[in-house]
């Protein structure tokens, strides 16, 4: 089970199956990030695994924290837009990424 | 106090003379005496206050006069409260030292004595008034006399304060060296000076020691201790540099290793040979150490020398050959200040009998190759039979060999492992031609490299680094760039804190990691990141050998492209949940 | 080589007044003024020209031209000038400096004189001197270092490292040094570069508050481990150790060709150390501050000195020379060594910045304390005068038998030579 | 209860503590980022959340996806030097923060 390193995935869904509340029939390639940030970590991310872990408590901090990169979007697609079922038209921004980093 | 080298002739004992000035002293009353030691019965002191450029001729010399054949200093004038007008205390005048007399002012050499005078604005406190200790020792003379050797005896110190009346009532008021002194036998003598004062009520004795040192002439012959003959056998250790045997050559005098310039007792060495083989070939290297001798602990000099290869030699150089060294004490007087020295040196061929493939991950060994050292072995493979089909040669890329950076021998590894694939190479035959390096001496030997059938790759699967794995199983059940055995191998640390014994994923436990980039590692980072990376490092760890690699990691090390990491691996990785 | 003391008649600033503190020019502003004077410019160029070459004693002593450019220059600003210590442009103010007094130092053994302004004496100077008077200082908790969890090891150097990291500028500063002083200097195959490893030490010295670096430096130890720690904060393998140990006086040598190791050595000399049996332990009235100052200003330069190892109890402080092969000079050398391996000052005044100065209460209470000064000079004894008897006290028994010249001398043949003298 | 925003956090911590395998006590102030990103949410973390609930197990996949910005250092502070109790110095990188962002 190797470690997929973070990379941009394509899905093909209809607008209403974006979870947006839209209802529409019309299809979309919904871009997305997804994959493991390991190899960007620094001294900070380990030392904030072992804090999570051990390190708040016993410091009596409840701090809840990232650690590590997170593979996210660094661009976003320019705006769709789409008729929905009834027969209107809606744009929306940024719900597509362009490209992804960590 | 150092006197300059070889002084001989008249020298002060004491290079700093100190006093005190007070108004109110009269023209004519004795301030100090200086003293000058003889070299000669015949020799008569000349002293004279100098000066040390022209520019220090100061507005109050005129007020001070040196007797000429005394040295006694005392006042021209008497010291008016005008003279200590100014915030100064201190003022200084320099005396010299001549065999005859002068009309020069400046200081000649470097031998001149500093006398430093305290001006204090007072008149001179009473005999009831005075600190015992100030009268009879004052404090602030810390300078020690230093006699040189062998010298004529004299008078060195005037021990009576001469600008205090008072009578003395017993004989001593000067110390005086009574016979020439030795330094091998003492170097310092420490005297008792008791001085007793007597007034209406009371005698009071006060004590102070006094350290007296013996400076060092070259008064003693080098010698040598045991041996003056060293046998040297050279074989496989020829490099350039390397050093052998060593003859010691003893001194009871002292060499000075600082200034440089000034050591009083210089050894030099010379190579009596002059055939042109042993001079571009051997080099005597001598160094010197200053030991303290078993009896006295006198300080007594040790020179050791020893033979030194200028250039690596040939395998095939066999000679034996005698050096005569001639150690000389250039600055010893005497006759016998040489000492010679001998090397007789055999110098052996080395053999290179035949080529062995040892098992340990490919590594192809002249015999006796690990002891190499100032020659170079390289290595290439030849196909065996030079007739050999199209097919077959296109199989001979698969297998190259490289030579070991830090060592005698050969490195066998896959170089196109594609072509391992093909059916017709599955079984390879080659001719490992090993070659020294100057003489194109050769020897070989055949390798036979079967493949092992149940390890033929896939053709789609890429060759990953195997430092990239995190755990054992991971690690075990992959294929990884540089597996000689077809397989990662895993190695579990046991240690707590950063250890050199870290968990970590290999291609080849043997060689990596080992903390060194061998020639096959270091063909690709990926091969073995653990001894070669140089990209930074996350967690605890420790780098190699001249910041490459991984010495010592905290857990786990385990390494991507661009960087590596040290970190403990007993949790299951906590992945961004609901809260981002 | 110079006879007149500062202040000698016809030198320009006499100072006015007991006690009154010279307001002095410092060596740049006497430069630039001399420069605007075309007969004081001239001579400052000559002599520059004077002291480039490797001749410059020969130069001073018999070039004509030399010497009447000093004796134009005694009577210049540039004579009484000195210098401010951390002040900007300081390296150029101390070159100001040596230019002249180059030519008028006595030479040979003889110490300069510190080219930086003198320090003020010690405004209470009694109050540590009731304490060192004690035959040796305390082995109790110190007032300045309390340690925080008593059962713990006590450890105050470890304390002064916490302090230091929980100070921004003080963490990055001493960060800075320490990577320095502990990266590998690959070109030279060294473990590091030390020229570039004595720079960051003294940027760290000049700019971090001394509450910080002197507890760095100071910081009383009564464990090997604190002790340790305390020998390490000059990253001692960088900075202090070499290879081979120099000869001392090839050191002093080395350094006086440096105006910067030159002035801070001279600087020490004139804070840290006072002639034996003077009544106060420390120069400038017992001024502590100064002399721990002028030693940390010592850190960085060719004479580094350090603890030469890690005992807490009876350390020794030295820079990294010995006194091996120094033939007849060898007690000039033990003279310069004995500048920091016998320096009852220094040691007063460490103990002093550790042992906080009021503890004075458990007198009794010996560490062992500075080894009996036994400088090349006398060593006094005294009869006790009483009515009309005579009392010879017992012979004075120096440090380890013969005469303690420290390092390694041989003992001196003991003789008793009866100098009766005045009645 | 109001969430914090992703902000700068100070923790005295000796290096010990840190977790990356040093033994030392000297202490560091360990700055690190905490709090919470959900103010610089745009369409595709809605979408995002909505994939990870159902939209991916509709589709097949088993994506595991970040589905919002994380409160990350956004610079750390310079080198840390130590001495260890071993008596030997240790620079590490980037294990404080300097400052953070969404």
């Amino acid at each position: 089970r190797r470690q997929k390193p973070c990379t941009l995935r394509e899905l093909e869904l209809t607008v209403s199956e974006l979870g947006l509340g839209y209802e529409s029939d019309e299809t979309v390639l919904l871009r997305y990030c997804s994959g493991k940030c390991t190899a960007h970590r620094h001294n900070y991310d380990i030392t904030m695994e072992h804090m999570m872990r051990t390190g708040f408590k016993k410091k009596g901090r409840k701090d809840k924290v990232i650690n590590g990169p997170c593979c996210r979007p660094t661009a976003f697609e320019k705006d769709f837009s789409f008729l929905d079922n009834n027969s209107r038209y809606h744009t929306i921004q940024n719900v597509s990424a362009k490209n992804c980093g960590c | 106090m150092g006197l300059s080298a070889g002084a001989t002739g008249l020298y002060f004992p004491q290079n700093e003379y100190i006093e005190t000035m007070y108004v109110g002293q009269l023209a004519g009353t004795p301030v100090l005496q200086v003293h000058a030691m003889l070299d000669s019965d015949s020799e008569r002191p000349h002293f004279y206050l100098c000066w040390m450029s022209p520019l220090k001729r100061q507005a109050y010399s005129s007020w001070f006069n040196l007797d000429i054949s005394t040295g006694v200093l005392s006042l021209n004038k008497t010291l008016e409260e005008s003279d200590f007008s100014w915030s100064v205390k201190k003022l200084f005048l320099h005396a010299m030292v001549l065999p005859n007399f002068t009309k020069k002012s400046q200081c000649g050499n470097k031998n001149s004595a500093r006398i430093m005078l305290d001006f204090v604005n007072a008149t001179m406190p009473q005999c009831a008034q005075t600190d015992m200790k100030e009268l009879c020792f004052p404090h602030r003379d810390t300078s020690n006399p230093h006699i040189m050797e062998n010298r004529f005896p004299g008078a060195l110190r005037q021990l009576r304060r001469l600008t205090r009346n008072y009578s003395v009532l017993l004989p001593a008021d000067t110390l005086v060296v009574m016979a020439p002194l030795d330094r091998e036998e003492s170097e310092c003598y420490r005297l008792l000076l008791v001085c007793t004062v007597r007034t209406e009520t009371l005698i009071t004795k006060v004590e102070t020691s006094l350290d007296v040192y013996v400076n060092d002439e070259d008064d003693n012959a080098p010698y040598v201790n045991g041996t003056d003959t060293a046998d040297i056998i050279i074989s496989y250790n020829r490099t350039k540099g390397g050093s052998f045997g060593t003859l010691f050559v003893f001194d009871r005098d002292l060499t000075p290793i600082f200034p440089i310039d000034k050591t009083h007792n210089k050894y030099v060495g010379t190579l009596l040979n002059n055939d042109p083989w042993i001079k571009d070939t051997f080099d005597i290297k001598g160094t010197f150490s200053e030991k303290k001798a078993a009896v006295g602990g006198i300080r007594e000099s040790v020179h050791d020398y020893q033979l030194v290869l200028k250039r690596n030699l040939y395998v095939t150089e066999n000679r034996v050959v005698q050096l005569d060294y001639l150690v000389n004490d250039t600055t010893y007087p005497g006759l016998e200040g040489t000492v010679l020295l001998h090397f007789n040196v055999t110098i052996l061929p080395v053999h290179i009998p035949s080529c062995s493939v040892s098992s340990q991950a490919g590594k192809v060994c002249v015999e006796n190759c690990l002891e190499f050292d100032g020659f170079s072995v390289t290595y290439r493979l030849e196909v065996p039979d030079k007739n050999m089909s199209a097919e077959s040669q296109s199989c001979f890329a698969a297998i190259s060999i490289t030579q070991a950076s830090d060592g005698m021998w050969g490195l066998l590894y896959v170089n196109d492992s594609e072509a391992l694939r093909k059916p017709e190479c599955q079984d390879l035959q080659y001719l490992v031609v090993a070659q020294e390096e100057h003489t194109q001496l050769e020897t070989s030997t055949q390798v036979h490299i079967i493949l092992d059938e149940g390890k033929t790759v896939p053709e789609s699967q890429q060759f990953l680094s195997c430092a990239e794995n995190r755990q054992r199983g991971d690690c075990e059940s992959m294929r990884g760039l540089g597996a000689t055995t077809g397989r990662c191998q895993w190695r579990q640390g046991t240690d707590k804190g950063i250890s050199e014994n870290y968990s970590t994923c290999s291609p080849d436990l043997r060689t990596c990691p080992d903390s060194v980039c061998d020639a096959v590692e270091s063909k690709d980072m990926s091969i073995c990141p653990q001894d070669c990376t140089k990209e930074p490092v996350i967690g605890g760890h420790e780098r190699g050998l001249s910041g490459n690699g991984i010495k010592a990691c905290y857990g786990t090390c385990y390494c991507f492209s661009e960087k590596c990491f040290c970190e403990k691996e007993d949790i299951e990785e906590v992945i961004c949940d609901d809260m981002c | 080589s110079v006879s007149l003391a500062s202040g000698a008649p016809g030198s320009p600033s006499t100072a006015s007044g007991p006690g009154a503190q010279p307001e002095w020019v410092d060596c740049i502003q006497a430069s630039d003024m001399c420069n605007q004077n075309p007969y004081c410019s001239s001579r400052y160029r000559v002599m520059r020209q004077c002291l480039v070459g490797k001749e410059k004693e020969a130069m001073l002593d018999n070039n004509r031209e030399c010497q009447a450019a000093l004796e134009v220059l005694l009577v210049s600003p540039l004579y009484d000038c000195r210098c401010k210590r951390g002040m900007k442009k300081e390296l150029q103010c101390l070159q100001n400096y040596w230019t002249i007094h180059m030519g008028l130092t006595e030479g040979g053994d003889m110490e300069d004189s510190s080219p930086y302004e003198p320090v003020a004496p010690n405004r209470h100077p009694d109050a540590f001197r009731l304490a060192s008077i004690s035959s040796g200082m305390l082995t109790v908790a110190p007032k300045g270092f309390h340690c925080p969890d008593a059962e713990r090891n006590c450890n105050p150097c470890l304390d002064a490292a916490k302090a230091c990291n929980l100070n921004g500028s003080c963490k990055r500063q001493r960060s800075t040094y320490i990577a320095t002083c502990s990266k590998e200097d690959p070109n030279k195959g060294e473990t590091c570069s030390k020229k570039r490893c004595h720079k960051a030490l003294r940027l760290f010295l000049d700019r971090v508050p001394t509450e910080f670096s002197h507890r760095l430096l100071f910081c009383p130890c009564q464990t090997e481990g604190c002790a340790e720690r305390r020998r390490q904060t000059i990253v001692p393998d960088c900075s202090y150790k070499d290879k081979e140990k120099p000869n001392c006086l090839e050191l002093r040598g080395i350094c006086r060709q440096d105006p910067l190791c030159r002035s801070r050595l001279a600087d020490y000399i004139v804070n840290c150390w006072t002639t034996p049996h003077t009544v106060s332990t420390c120069p400038n009235q017992d001024n502590h501050q100064a002399c721990l100052a002028s030693y940390a200003r010592l850190i960085g330069t060719e004479i580094t000195p350090n603890y030469v190892d890690s005992s807490f109890s009876n350390w020794t402080i030295s820079p990294w020379c010995t006194c091996k092969g120094s033939g007849n000079q060898e007690e000039e050398c033990l003279n310069f060594l004995r500048y920091f391996t016998d320096n009852t000052c220094l040691r007063n005044a460490i103990q002093a910045f550790g042992y906080g100065i009021d503890n004075t209460q458990n007198k009794n209470v010996s560490v062992p304390g500075p080894s009996a000064t036994s400088k090349t000079g006398p060593d006094w004894s005294t009869g006790i005068s009483e009515h009309p008897s005579v009392t010879i006290p017992k012979y004075p028994e120096p440090r380890d038998g013969g005469l303690d010249l420290g390092e390694d001398h041989s003992p001196c043949l003991c003789a008793n030579v009866w100098a009766l003298l005045p009645s």
